[in-house]
């Protein structure tokens, strides 16, 4: 047992190892090559030669949107998580505000009714939500771990019940409907307006493409001070303050640029949906993307993606595997229940993740070693 | 803002929220326990309850009663809770035992990152209640995902009348069994041996051992522990609401885990006091603002509170004192 | 860098003395305990000051109140003339007093390197915004903190700079503390038992270490329970019992102090 | 689903192999509603399908739980799927308000048999139609109802926030004036504690609930558990055996439901046998017949070769037949609202634990 | 033989801590194991306690092999340990403290025996009776590890560096209360940096060097030995 997993643990190594030696125009074209198979991917010519991989029940390129600002989410909340130690709960209250921001601003059914094209808002909503996390931020980071989890709950729960109330700004159950989508202007082919109803794909790629961009500034402040102090601050905060780490400055950091991501995919997902209601926030959506940044393995970007796609991709994926398998149980029905326990299963197997950080994956093979005996005696 | 309702309310709404707050008080107990001990926020911990709730149904429909029944003689009652009270214990306990098993002890075995037993805890909290949701209606408890209405145990009466105050039967039971129980088990921790056994685990596992503590033991019995209140909780729900739902869990557990930081997560005590407080405040807002405002109001109070208080009112007492 | 054993009646003791940091009557209460009751000592610059004491005396509670963990119920602590309580402990690092733990406190799951570098972050000025663009500014102090964190590392003699902190031995470890306070640029040093759990030969080199660093312009206060250590590399010694400051003098005076061999040292046998 | 395209190769003009979505609760909370209108649906279908063996039409089902933040995703999925040139829904009016544009932009036309919020049909949806009265039938209808048959004089009222339970409230207290109290709960709220004192101490003797059954029994059995004596009425939403399965067979005992609609237990025809032996005996419920006569609107619609959504659309614009089950003629204004003349609403009654047909309500 | 250890090797991931060391304590003796900082004396005694697990050897204790028991089971046999770095229960009071040492005993006159004892070797102990172990001082946790470890009362009582923190005065004082307990019958095994002081009290002693033992002999033995003398003693 032991040694199986020191051969898993030493093969991810191995292949690390490899990666860093490869010479960098190798790597490069093999960035270029995952890029432009990414961008291609929703397209139905090009993915209907992936039998098994493609979703077979639902619309490729939908589930392709929703994967890709699911990514977006993980990648914000690794910052807060995985990055600076803050057990979020409550990501998707930031998510909220975005879209609520976009709504106001946009819808015709907005009590504002002002209007706005969906472009002049997404800057707004990145501001307020930015501020949001601030303001949250700014009384409640100085309290410890698990409290800040339950704060956060609480706060992004607040969110989704105040919007939850008919009288409020924001519409109660009966939600915001006729948000705009992105930039009528933009043509298809077919000149009609490429952001539409049914074609998903223009929302995947325009998410895709924003992704990278907020992977390559995480990226960089990873590698970084600010990187630095937001790991002595997860490690021991009281040691990180006395080597003048200002930890309170960077966790707010932290937290307002998780916001910040969290508010820009919720204004995508506003844009896309063009309706938005409390439901959309429920708890159980700041849970996956928590678990998705777990899954895939705290602390590392690129673990948080496939993290973040496995936890979208999969139970969408699962509906249509019914079919494949000859099976004629309505698998769509135990998706969640399949997702469950594939998470157990997963983490059992992985406890550090699927990809985790050069650093945790090294202190979990320490603590592996550390564990106690458990044999009873004879 | 009604402050004439509210002042001409003001003791029933005491006592629901206080009914209330009893029930968030058990189950706080079980989050408590498992967090004062293995630092983790055991999410699982909200379907140990509803399983508890779904147990006790079940018997009575086996039994013969349902929604539609009525329940006449003391005895039939006495049976009635009695045998919920059983399954309901049984079904929580051991449902809290098979999460140990299966989401916690493998990953202790390889000790784990703390964050990687959440996501089992999350993983074993979605199978359990999607189970619950999907089959419900094969096992005859109700439609797929649908509500489950049951049989009213007790009919409510009102024991005491004083003025506008109006105390139920029901009301009186939940209240004084919820407290009974954390008195108890508040002694067994503080007095007695094993209790002593889970608080040293709780401080130090390693000095723990030393001492002679079986740590596993500790930990299944902080789950059987956590289980038998939960237990307890849903008879205790069912008989004051007569329904559940395969979710019904989600709020509880959400409501039940703020009670346990509100009074100090890992203090037993903190979990009564922040319950009770919840259920009552909850009540006052629904009565000042109006019943929208419930939920909203309790997650104030929350925030504000560790705002000031920074490890809930009691503060901590199971775990380790930060030095 | 001289080896030889100093004399240790005559530094420091000349008249001009630049008072670095002041513990004017300090009074510390928890609850019932009185952990420091009005102690009163000055530190110098430039001087190695010991502070000595039976244990539960005080040692640790005067340093956590000099490094803002804890704030004094009565009296106050200056640094550079200006009051140390009440402020952000990163800004009292910033100020320049560093410290290191009586029980260690690395950040375990980072590299040797990296620890030492967090310290030397305390003093650049790279904003969020210049590391996410990779401004100039940032590759400047990038590159300069690294290169002081392997001066550093190579000052306190640790030769795996790529290990995780963790993993280093229970010496080196406490040497990385003292690497990684240094990088903060402190003008005072503050030592908390640094020879704990060191055999005499790793205390000899540890004594060099602590004047080498005193060479560097450092002042340094250092609580040590070893008498052979103490004596030998303190220019002062202040010696607390039960939270008062009982004597306070060169570390010749104090050994033979009576007071201080009743409560603290015992039978003289065991000082070196 | 991306099937290859149905051929067309009957004999006559009809349109073969084209799907008729259902847009609806099928399980969750107030999935009670949505199965028999599911069902209503389903048996016109493949009534059809056995007449017209050669030339089938598919049912597609859209499971929305009733959850308007469901909604999107299904309808988009229906929108994207040519093959379906139309949707019976969606059933409720929250989820109508966040399906409906996207099948305005999609052009699929859709009728409800159930949805009552009165604004759907003032959004300048040209696909949308209503196959029954909405509420400002309902609610002053119930409103005259708990005045002149109830006579009661302190009414409470609660709603359930949702797009209809609030409105049809707001109806209501148009008729009653100002009520004794008011108050809001949410969907899915379990503990109704504070709402009951508050209606007890308030001394109502009558209770309008706006919204669904599942919270409407809820509430009721934690009121009548509290001690209080009064008589609910509630609207469609609460209208389903699933109240009583919830509340209680002796709880639910002599609440009054009304439905802009008629007894289906008492639909014309053959409807009622059919309905019991499509489906293990079971009686059919709210709305399951005019589900049944308006799936036909379509079915006629592709006998008669409507084989794309715009044909499909004009034909529903300019049907005019009386239905088979419930004898109301299908015809509808220009904003997609039933012929008023059409309209009844009917007030029903919890008896030895079933839900019967009280009165028709009359107009005004 | 009381306790005999064959042939340990312990891993920490990839670094291997002990590279198959040797040793054995009769019943009745002192044994100390000296060695510098990371030579694996700590290492050495979390295996015999059962904290850490081996890669591979053997360890026999009072004839039964426990290699593979689990640590609460081996107290139980009779291993108490005084840990390094104290491990104090924070939360817990003193007398708590204390009183978790005799979590395996039943005599409940014995217990109270062995408190009024332990408060008697450390008066301050008695004095901070109700006080927090987490709010103690250093040295005053480093007397209450000690004292806890006694109140086990083990066959076997392994001492992680117990002068570790503790000022001169009370340093004597310890290795007086460990030559007392051994005469009152407990053996012990002793990892010291005092290694003179260590050393003059033992029985017998090993030297560990960077996970091997390098050299065995009486007490008196290695305390005389040249290289000892330079490598441990301070004597240069
Ligand atoms: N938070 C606290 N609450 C109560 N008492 C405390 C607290 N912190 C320290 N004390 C007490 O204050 C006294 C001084 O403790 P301090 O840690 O400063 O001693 P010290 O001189 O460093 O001793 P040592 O040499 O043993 O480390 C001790 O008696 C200790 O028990
Ligand atoms: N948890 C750990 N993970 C990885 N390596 C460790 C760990 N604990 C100890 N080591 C390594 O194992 C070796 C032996 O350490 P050990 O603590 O046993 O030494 P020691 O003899 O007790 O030293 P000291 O006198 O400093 O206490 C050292 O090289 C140390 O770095
Ligand atoms: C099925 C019906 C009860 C639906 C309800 N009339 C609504 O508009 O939502
Ligand atoms: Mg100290
Ligand atoms: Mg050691």
């Amino acid at each position: 047992m032991n040694a199986h997993v020191e051969k898993v643990r030493s093969r991810g190594a191995r292949m690390r190892a490899r990666w860093d030696n490869m010479p960098r125009q190798v790597r490069w074209v093999a960035i270029i090559a995952l890029l432009v198979f990414l961008y291609l991917l929703p397209n139905r010519w090009f993915y209907i030669n992936l039998w098994y991989f493609r979703t077979m029940e639902s619309d490729m390129a939908t589930v392709l949107f929703e994967t890709s600002f699911f990514v977006l989410l993980a990648v914000g909340l690794n910052v807060v998580v995985g990055f600076a130690g803050l057990l979020d709960l409550g990501y998707f209250g930031f998510f909220a505000v975005g879209a609520y921001t976009v709504a106001l601003l946009t819808s015709p059914e907005s009590r504002f009714d002002i209007g706005w094209p969906w472009l002049a808002a997404v800057p707004v909503a990145i501001a307020v939500t930015m501020l949001s996390g601030v303001i949250l931020g700014g009384p409640t980071l100085r309290l410890r771990g698990d409290y800040l989890a339950i704060v956060t709950l609480g706060f992004a729960e607040m969110i989704r019940l105040y919007a939850a109330r008919n009288e409020g700004i924001a519409n109660g159950q009966r939600g915001i409907p006729e948000i705009p989508h992105p930039v009528p202007g933009v043509k298809g082919s077919d000149g009609q307006s490429l952001f539409g109803v049914v074609d998903a794909r223009p929302y995947y790629w325009l998410t895709l493409t924003i992704i990278i961009f907020v992977i390559l500034g995480v990226r960089n402040l990873a590698r970084s001070r600010v990187g630095r102090a937001w790991v002595a601050i997860r490690e021991d905060e009281d040691a990180a303050q006395i080597m003048g780490v200002p930890t309170f400055k960077y966790k707010l950091w932290a937290f307002a640029i998780g916001a910040a991501v969290g508010g820009l995919s919720g204004a995508l997902f506003a844009g896309k949906q063009s309706f938005i209601n409390s439901d959309s926030f429920q708890l159980t959506n700041s849970i996956l993307v928590l678990a998705a940044v777990i899954l895939g393995g705290a602390g590392n970007i690129y673990g948080a993606v496939v993290g973040a796609f496995i936890t979208w991709y999969l139970p969408e994926w699962v509906r249509g595997i019914g079919g494949v398998i000859g099976l004629e149980i309505n698998v769509a029905e135990y998706r969640i229940l399949i997702f469950g326990a594939v998470l157990i299963i997963m983490m059992i197997f992985r406890p550090q993740g699927i990809l985790p950080s050069r650093r945790r994956a090294a202190e979990f093979a320490d603590r592996r070693q550390e564990a106690a005996p458990t044999e009873a005696s004879t | 803002m009604d402050f004439d309702g509210l002042l001409r309310d003001f003791p029933d709404l005491t006592t629901t929220g206080l009914e209330q707050g009893a029930i968030y008080a058990l189950v706080a107990l079980g989050y408590t326990l498992v967090y004062g001990v293995l630092r983790l926020i055991n999410f699982a911990h909200s379907e140990v309850f509803m399983i508890g709730t779904v147990a006790a149904l079940g018997t009575w429909q086996a039994i013969g009663y349902n929604q539609n029944s009525s329940v006449s003689g003391i005895g039939t009652v006495l049976l009635l809770l009695l045998a919920g009270l059983l399954a309901a214990v049984v079904a929580s306990t051991l449902t809290a035992v098979a999460v140990e098993r299966v989401a916690y002890r493998p990953l202790r075995r390889r000790n784990a990152p703390p964050l990687a037993f959440l996501i089992t805890a999350i993983g074993a909290s979605f199978v359990l209640f999607e189970a619950v949701g999907l089959f419900s209606d094969d096992l005859g408890i109700g439609g797929e995902r649908g509500p489950f209405g049951m049989v009213d145990v007790i009919a409510s009466k009102d024991v005491i009348n004083i003025g506008a105050w109006h105390i139920t039967n029901t009301q009186l039971l939940v209240i004084l069994s919820a407290v009974g129980m954390l008195v108890a088990l508040d002694l067994f921790i503080n007095r007695s041996r094993l209790g002593r056994g889970i608080r040293a685990v709780a401080q130090d596992p390693d000095t723990a051992a030393l001492m002679g503590v079986n740590k596993d033991r500790v930990i299944l019995l902080v789950f059987v522990l956590g289980g038998i209140m939960a237990g307890a909780a849903a008879l205790l729900w069912n008989v004051t609401y007569a329904f559940s739902r395969f979710d019904v869990g989600f709020l509880i557990g959400l409501k039940a885990f703020s009670a346990a930081v509100l009074g100090g997560i890992g203090n037993l005590r903190g979990a009564l006091v922040g319950g009770l407080l919840l259920g009552v405040v909850e009540n006052y807002a629904s009565g000042l603002f109006g019943g929208e405002w419930k939920d909203f109001t309790g997650f104030v109070v929350l925030i504000v509170l560790l705002m000031f208080r920074p490890t809930g009112l009691l503060g901590e007492s199971l775990g380790r004192a930060r030095a | 860098m001289s080896d030889t054993a100093p004399d240790t009646t005559t530094p420091a003791a000349t008249p001009q003395r630049e008072a670095l940091l002041e513990v004017d009557h300090v009074t510390l209460r928890f609850g019932g305990v009185v952990a420091l009751n009005d102690v009163d000592f000055t530190l110098y610059k430039g001087e190695i000051l010991g502070l000595i004491g039976p244990n539960g005396a005080g040692k640790t509670t005067c340093f956590n109140a000099m490094t803002g963990v804890y704030t004094p119920t009565q009296g106050e602590i200056r640094f550079k003339g200006e009051r140390v309580s009440g402020r952000a402990r990163h800004r009292i690092t910033r100020m320049g007093i560093a410290r290191t733990f009586q029980n260690i406190r690395l950040f375990p799951e980072m590299t040797a390197l990296e620890n030492v570098m967090v310290g030397a972050d305390a003093h650049h000025k790279a904003s969020v915004i210049s590391a996410l663009f990779r401004l100039p500014r940032f590759w400047k102090e990038e590159r300069s903190g690294r290169d002081r964190a392997h001066d550093l590392l190579r000052f306190v003699g640790i030769e795996r700079p790529g290990e995780l902190a963790r993993n280093l031995s229970y010496g080196e470890q406490r040497r990385l503390e003292i690497a990684r306070a240094l990088a903060t640029s402190p003008t005072l040093l503050c030592l908390d038992e640094p020879a704990a759990g060191f055999n005499p030969a790793e205390k000899d080199s540890l004594l060099k270490l602590i004047r080498k660093i005193r060479d560097t312009g450092v002042t340094v206060l250092l609580i040590e329970h070893d008498m052979r250590l103490v004596m030998g590399v303190t220019d002062r010694i202040v010696v607390l019992e039960f939270g008062k400051k009982i004597a306070e003098g060169l570390p010749a005076e104090v050994r033979d102090n009576p007071a201080v061999i009743a409560a603290y040292l015992g039978v003289p046998t065991d000082a070196a | 689903g991306e099937d290859d395209g149905g051929d067309s190769g009957s004999g006559s003009n009809a349109a073969c192999g084209m799907k008729i979505g259902f847009f609806g609760a099928l399980t969750g909370d107030a999935a009670g509603l949505g199965i028999h209108m599911r069902n209503g649906t389903k048996l016109a279908i493949d009534q059809y399908n056995k007449e017209n063996a050669d030339c089938t039409a598919e049912l597609v089902e859209y499971d929305s739980q009733g959850d308007p933040a469901k909604a999107p995703a299904l309808a988009t999925q229906a929108v994207g799927d040519q093959k379906v040139i139309a949707v019976i829904g969606p059933a409720f009016s929250g989820e109508s308000e966040v399906a409906d544009p996207i099948f305005q932009s999609g052009n699929l036309p859709t009728i409800t048999p159930s949805a009552t919020r009165p604004s759907l049909s003032t959004k300048g949806w040209s696909v949308f139609h209503r196959g029954v009265g909405n509420d400002e039938s309902q609610g002053p209808a119930a409103g005259r109802y708990i005045k002149n048959v109830l006579k009661a004089e302190k009414v409470y009222v609660v709603d359930d926030q949702s797009a209809y339970g609030a409105g049809l409230a707001d109806e209501v207290k148009k008729v009653i004036g100002t009520p004794v109290g008011e108050d809001k709960v949410q969907v899915k709220q379990t503990n109704f504690s504070a709402v009951v004192t508050k209606i007890r101490n308030s001394g109502a003797t009558a209770l309008f609930f706006g919204g669904y059954y599942t919270e409407a029994g809820l509430l009721l059995k934690q009121l009548k558990g509290a001690g209080w004596q009064g008589t609910m009425i509630a609207g469609d939403g609460v209208n389903d055996a699933n109240f009583i399965t919830v509340a209680g067979q002796a709880v639910a005992e002599g609440t009054i439901l009304t439905c802009p609609c008629a007894p289906a237990t008492a639909a014309k025809g053959t409807f009622v046998t059919d309905y019991k032996a499509a489906f293990d005996n079971a009686e059919p419920g709210t709305y399951a017949d005019v589900s049944f006569d308006i799936t036909k609107i379509v079915l006629e619609g592709l006998k008669d070769g409507k084989a794309t959504r715009a044909d499909m659309l004009s034909w529903i614009k300019a049907y005019n037949k009386a239905g088979t089950a419930t004898g109301v003629t299908y015809k509808f204004e220009s904003n997609g609202e039933l012929d008023p003349t059409q309209v009844i609403v009917w007030a029903f009654k919890v008896q030895a634990g079933k839900v019967v047909p009280d009165v028709e309500i009359p107009k005004a | 033989m009381l306790l005999e250890i064959e042939n340990l090797t312990l891993l920490y991931g990839r670094i291997q801590a002990l590279h198959g060391i040797s040793l054995h304590v009769n019943e009745g003796e002192v044994v100390a194991l000296i060695g510098a900082n990371g030579a694996g004396k700590t290492t050495t005694m979390r295996a015999i306690s059962g904290l850490r697990p081996v890669a591979s050897g053997k360890i026999l204790f009072a004839g039964q092999d426990v290699t593979k028991m689990r640590a609460d089971l081996r107290v139980i046999r009779g291993i108490g340990q005084a840990p390094e770095g104290r491990g104090v229960f924070p939360g817990m009071s003193v007398q708590e403290n204390l009183e978790m040492g005799a979590y395996t005993r039943r005599d409940r006159g014995g217990i109270a025996q062995d408190l009024a004892m332990v408060f008697d070797l450390f008066p301050r102990l008695r004095e901070r009776q109700r006080q927090a172990g987490g709010t103690l001082s250093g040295g005053e946790q480093q007397m209450l590890a000690v004292g806890r470890a006694m109140m086990t009362r083990p066959k076997l009582l392994l001492l992680d560096e117990p002068s570790m923190g503790l000022a001169p005065m009370l340093i004597q004082q310890i290795f007086e209360i460990i030559t007392r307990i051994n005469e009152q019958g407990t053996t012990v095994l002793l990892v010291e940096q005092n290694a003179q002081q260590a050393l003059s009290r033992a029985h017998r002693g090993y030297v560990l060097e960077t996970g091997s033992i390098v050299k065995e002999g009486s007490g008196q033995e290695l305390l005389h030995d040249p290289a000892v003398k330079e490598a441990y003693l301070g004597v240069a």
